[in-house]
């Protein structure tokens, strides 16, 4: 929104500026019922691309409707920090696009780019053998394009990631599949979109490993009732075995490809 | 402190597993340390509570690795008015964590910010949630809304700080007091004006407060309320309507065949995985306001399944507990405050 | 990791692969005797003439949250660019004008040279150089910004974004802005006298912004070597050892707007005069031939 | 165990910048310092008088080295030839290469492949029992583990005290009869863990694998449950400043079990009290 502080590294606007402000206000009611041509237990469709950033080790672009993603793996390499580590370090980090959002993001790094990474590490921490990389560093770089519901954001975030971390080579236990549901009411919504979420009563976030059957990750917001939540995971568990596929399937195409 | 050697993490950790499970300090792998919670204690605060789990060694120092000691949180809300956005309902909850260098004297202060701003994202993630939005923090609708600042400072941390810091969370939500305001309302002269008027002598046209969302019909209508001023009562002000719903946190620490809770930094740092789960339990009715599983290590739906039903049941008895406390608190508080307003006005 | 020893006899694939490593190890070892093997030879490591430009590709509007978008990319070097326009008061001394604030960021992820945190300082010079382009060339005169004087005006953020770097940003940073502005709409607003407020009626009516039509711009970049040729579109690997680089900005119609020295190498070893001028002459030349072509793209 | 003779007999309490004594007539000692003739106390504690000597023994302070006396450290860092070892002092202390028995006969010579796997004899975290050696031009203190007594700890769990509780003892290491073992570090820091069999001695017993394992041995439920019983009576006497010595261990060990105490209780406070009056008190 308004860019308060003169940042002499950029090139800088007025010292306030506002987002337009529209008479015809959208009804946040309509949210739910947002109108997409899919059914509940739906997922809208990915698209997945490794090897993308030509100068990472590994890198993986995602792409669902409106959720847009780059992520890059550099690593592992040389840890800066002097302490010695018996295994290897993770870092992920993740900038918004300022153009990313209904409102524009200011480039200084917010509290939600933290909340992001953070849970995108969780999901994907556990799936790497980081007792292989004594004194090492893997650095996980996410730049978000576009963003259609923090939701989406952290499931594709970890799905590019774990493609990312796959295409570097680098050993991992199995590639981590993410699903997002929303819950209004009884009614159980997979992988909802921006407005989808904000009007649901609550969303639950899935991290798993569907070849181990184990799950690495869950992050759930707003009010659900326990059995809304478990149904939201299994519903979450079960679609993540179809975006296993969709891994699987993007790895397997960019490997023959380029020989 | 550099950890935990090896053979420490797998004593600690076959301790838990023999059977019947046994911990340092004797505990069973559900109970907490004795849990101590006040409200008040920041006077020029609208609401705030110290909690404490396990005993504090204050003045101790860094004797608290390896001996116990309690992990210690205070935190306080703060309402400040502020304008509201045109596409904004207004109101709204801010949170923020720092943690005293002297609870954490082994990292360092890069190390320390990422732990302050990653603790501010998780509590901010729960309790900024818009689902948990006090209706009543509007004072004019369309115009100005309190914002609530909520505070906490961890002041030592002998592990489990998540638990305590959502302690202490709904013990200051709960204690704070939204000061009563009317809307001030500028009118033409000879046009009627229908106003309650609770204090007679007021020389402008007062309007009591419309909270809630009938109201939110007049934000575009120029002639409504513009301003407000604050009454003057001995009543510090009402509660926060969402008071019933701040959560609880219980934090399950996962081992792969059992659970335990209220872990010390040394069980933490021997057992990473764990999930906090966040429950309220308005009209007795549990409800989850947030579950984020934390550490290296995966889990299963069996697993993940039992341990909902037991946080379930676990954070039922910390609410019953916290909400006796609490009742006991305001009892002694409203006394207080009442003391103190008339006392001061005889002064 | 070690070279085979020449007496043992390889078996063929291993011969291939010891080749590569070799090659690999002598590029990291003496960048600049590599690349001027391949100069000598009239090729470069990449496989292109030293007067060969890389293929380009535009795609525009694939971003819904932006005003206005454009993907760029030149060969590896990939940049994402979105318009984002807000309201704003105008300065006091330029009632009627709107502001155009152009950035790039070279975050973390384009490439391992670049660290999290404040822009680096190449991205510090390469927004300013973009900014300058775009300003002197006036593409967008800033008063069809204006809503109402003295009152309100629409800002443009102009923020380009880098995914993968493999050289020559400025070119592809500048295709990426310029068709990221041609894609732009912006809604119709109004200022209110009464309150003082601007609002815009409608999200789905929308303008787009009225670009100076014979000013669209595209840059070019050539690098300098000691050898006499002008490796253009350098790539990341040739970049840090040229010892010039320059840019040339070109609008629609071939005119030259822009020139400037580049922000990597190291001075030192210039041409004479004469070999210099023919140089610059030829490389505008060059210019203006690959300017068509991305001038099509643009179309 | 009073053995300060203040003629007086009495305690006296002084804070920093106070007056004890002149100088004249006395020497100062630890703790004080001397302007304008006046011996002046540095620290806050008790005042102690040796013939003509004055000292302030700070009420609490950290620990104070001295050569001879047997701390339990915990490693830091690993450097060339040497560890890093926080003991709870001022200064890391080192631990040279050349002050630990090696695998393969206590007197052999360090080589150079010893250098390169120090990792495997102690990493960063690992505790372990030692003797201060001597100390460096910067008051750093060496120590040593060449003896069978000394090096790597396991089988049990740490309680930290303050330092001014533990006293000198004739043997820091204690065998209660509960089957379990205490080693008193100097420096505040105590290991509580499982028996150890008093088994082949002799420089031929020298077994590098258990030395320096990392594994824990088998320990039973009511070892573990003797273990956390001790660590909480050392947690509660620390806690009530008592100092504590072998025989206070032994009485309140024996009035936890009469008393058929649930060890967790104890950290409620009330019932450590109660355990410290009944067990202070006898003495």
């Amino acid at each position: 929104m308004a860019q308060s502080t003169f940042d002499r590294r950029r090139v800088n606007g007025p010292e306030e500026s506002f987002s337009p402000v529209f008479d015809e206000e959208d009804d946040a009611e309509l949210g739910w019922t947002v109108k997409h041509g899919r059914g509940l237990a739906d997922i809208r469709p990915i698209f997945l691309q490794p090897g993308l950033v030509s100068q990472a080790n590994g890198s993986a672009y995602i792409e669902t409707e409106k959720t847009k993603l780059a992520c890059a793996v550099y690593g592992p390499r040389q840890s800066k920090t002097t302490t010695y580590s018996e295994r290897g370090r993770l870092n992920v980090e993740v900038k918004f696009a300022p153009f990313s959002c209904v409102r524009r993001r200011s480039p200084l790094r917010d509290a939600e780019d933290r909340a992001v990474a953070i849970a995108v590490y969780q999901s994907i921490v556990s799936s790497i053998c980081l007792e292989l990389f004594p004194k090492s560093t893997i650095d996980v770089f996410i730049v978000v394009i576009e963003n259609d519901g923090i939701e989406g954001c952290i499931a594709s975030g970890s799905i590019a990631a774990s493609t990312a971390l796959a295409d570097a080579g680098i050993e991992m236990l199995g590639l981590v599949a993410s699903c997002s549901a929303g819950v209004r009411g009884d009614e159980i919504r997979l992988d909802p979109v921006e407005k989808e979420a904000a009007a649901a009563d609550g969303t639950v976030i899935l991290a798993c490993m569907p070849a181990l059957s184990s799950i690495t990750n869950v992050y759930q917001s707003g009010r659900v009732s326990v059995q809304g939540a478990l149904k939201c995971m299994e519903l979450c568990q079960d679609r993540c075995i179809d975006v296993h596929a969709v891994m699987a399937q993007s790895l397997l195409s960019s490997r023959t490809s380029t020989g | 402190m550099t950890g935990l050697s090896k053979v420490e993490i797998s004593y600690i950790r076959s301790s838990l597993l023999s059977d019947p499970p046994l911990r340092a300090d004797g505990r069973a792998p559900e109970d907490f340390r004795p849990i101590a919670v006040e409200t008040g204690v920041a006077p020029l605060a609208n609401g705030s509570a110290r909690v404490s789990i396990g005993q504090p060694r204050a003045g101790r120092g860094h004797e608290a690795e390896g001996a116990g000691g309690g992990t210690e949180v205070v935190a306080a809300v703060k309402l400040e008015v502020d304008g509201v956005g045109d596409d904004e309902e207004g109101g709204k909850v801010i949170c923020s964590v720092s943690c005293s260098p002297a609870a954490y004297p082994h990292l360092s202060s890069p190390a320390l910010d990422d732990l302050q701003s990653d603790l501010t994202s998780l509590l901010g993630s729960v309790l900024s949630h818009p689902s948990l939005c006090p209706q009543n923090l509007v004072i004019v609708p369309g115009q100005k809304a309190w914002a609530l600042r909520l505070d906490t400072i961890v002041f030592a941390d002998a592990g489990n700080v998540v638990d305590c810091l959502m302690l202490a969370c709904r013990a200051a939500l709960v204690d704070t007091r939204v000061p009563s305001t009317r809307s001030v309302e500028y009118r033409a002269p000879g046009r009627q004006s229908g106003t309650l008027n609770e204090v007679p002598d007021d020389l402008m046209d007062v309007d009591q407060s419309r909270n809630g969302p009938s109201s939110m019909l007049e934000t575009r209508d120029p002639s409504s309320a513009v301003d407000f001023e604050l009454a003057d009562y001995w009543d510090e002000g009402k509660v926060l309507e969402s008071r019933d719903s701040w959560p609880v946190c219980v934090t399950l620490n996962m081992l792969p065949t059992i659970h335990f809770l209220d872990a010390t930094s040394q069980e933490e740092t021997a057992v990473p995985l764990r999930l906090h789960t966040m429950f309220s339990f308005p009209g007795g009715k549990p409800t989850s306001h947030g579950m984020r599983m934390a550490g290296a290590g995966t889990s299963d739906m069996t697993q993940i399944g039992l341990l909902l039903k037991h946080a379930e049941k676990y954070a039922r008895n910390m609410w019953i507990g916290l909400e006796a406390k609490l009742a006991e608190e305001e009892a002694r508080r409203s006394v207080k405050a009442r003391e103190k307003f008339y006392g001061g006005r005889r002064r | 990791m070690s070279v085979v020893p020449d007496e043992k006899k390889p078996t063929p694939t291993n011969q291939v692969q010891s080749d590569e490593l070799r090659a690999q190890i002598f590029q990291r070892l003496h960048p600049h005797a590599y690349l001027d093997r391949f100069l000598v030879e009239g090729v470069r490591p990449d496989g292109r003439t030293p007067e060969e430009w890389r293929d380009a590709f535009i795609n525009v509007g694939s971003v819904s949250t932006a005003d206005g978008s454009a993907l760029v990319r030149i060969g590896g070097t990939t940049i994402v660019c979105g318009v984002k326009a807000e309201i704003a008061e105008p300065e006091l001394d330029t009632p009627d004008q709107g502001f155009l604030v152009p950035n790039i960021d070279l975050p973390a992820i384009c490439s391992p040279k670049f660290k999290p945190g404040p822009p680096s300082e190449e991205a510090q010079v390469l927004s300013e150089r973009l900014n300058a382009a775009l300003v002197s060339t006036q593409l967008l005169p800033l008063t069809t910004l204006c809503i109402e004087p003295g009152r309100s005006v629409w800002c443009l953020y102009v923020d380009a974004t880098c995914i993968n770097y493999d050289g020559n940003a400025f070119d592809a940073a500048l295709l990426a802005m310029v068709a990221a502005l041609r894609n732009t709409t912006l809604p119709v607003a109004t200022y209110n006298e009464e309150t003082g407020r601007t609002t815009c009626r409608s999200r789905t009516t929308r303008h787009p912004l009225s670009l100076n039509r014979d000013k669209l711009i595209t840059g070019l970049s050539f690098g300098v070597v000691p050898t006499p040729s002008v490796p253009l579109d350098p790539t990341a690997f040739e970049e840090p050892l040229l010892i010039r680089a320059f840019s040339v900005v070109v609008d629609v119609q071939g005119r030259v707007v822009f020139v400037e020295g580049g922000v990597c190498g190291k001075s030192g070893t210039d041409y004479d005069g004469d070999e210099g001028s023919t140089l610059i002459e030829k490389s505008i030349q060059a210019a203006q031939e690959r300017a068509k072509i991305l001038h099509q793209l643009l179309q | 165990m009073d053995l300060d003779d203040l003629e007086t007999g009495e305690y006296r309490l002084t804070c920093p910048g106070e007056t004890i004594t002149s100088a004249h007539d006395f020497m100062r000692g630890h703790g004080t310092y001397v302007d304008d003739e006046l011996v002046i106390a540095s620290v806050a504690g008790t005042v102690q008088r040796v013939n003509k000597l004055v000292t302030v023994r700070a009420a609490r302070s950290r620990y104070n080295a001295e050569v001879g006396d047997l701390v339990v450290g915990r490693i830091t860092e690993v450097q060339p030839r040497r560890w890093k070892v926080d003991a709870n002092s001022r200064q890391d202390a080192v631990l040279m290469l050349s002050s630990v028995n090696l695998p393969g006969g206590v007197q052999r010579r360090k080589l150079e492949s010893d250098e390169l796997q120090m990792r495997t004899f102690f990493e960063e975290g690992d505790l372990l029992v030692a003797e201060v050696q001597a100390f460096f031009a910067d008051g750093a203190m060496s120590l040593h583990t060449r003896s069978l007594k000394f090096g790597k700890l396991r089988n049990g769990q740490l309680v930290v005290v303050p330092p001014v509780l533990v006293r000198r003892l004739k043997s820091h290491f204690i065998a209660l009869p509960c089957g379990v073992d205490l080693i008193l570090g100097l420096n505040g820091y105590i290991w509580v863990c499982k028996h150890m069999q008093d088994a082949d001695h002799g420089d031929e017993g020298f077994d590098a694998e258990a030395v320096y394992s990392n594994q824990n041995d088998e320990i039973d439920g009511p070892t573990r449950l003797a273990i956390s019983r001790v660590s909480s009576i050392i947690r509660v006497l620390a806690d009530h400043f008592v100092p504590l010595t072998d025989t206070l261990f032994l009485e309140a060990y024996n009035w936890l079990i009469e008393q058929e105490v649930n060890t967790k209780d104890l950290i409620l406070g009330d019932l450590g009290d109660a355990m410290v009056a009944a067990t202070c008190s006898v003495r």
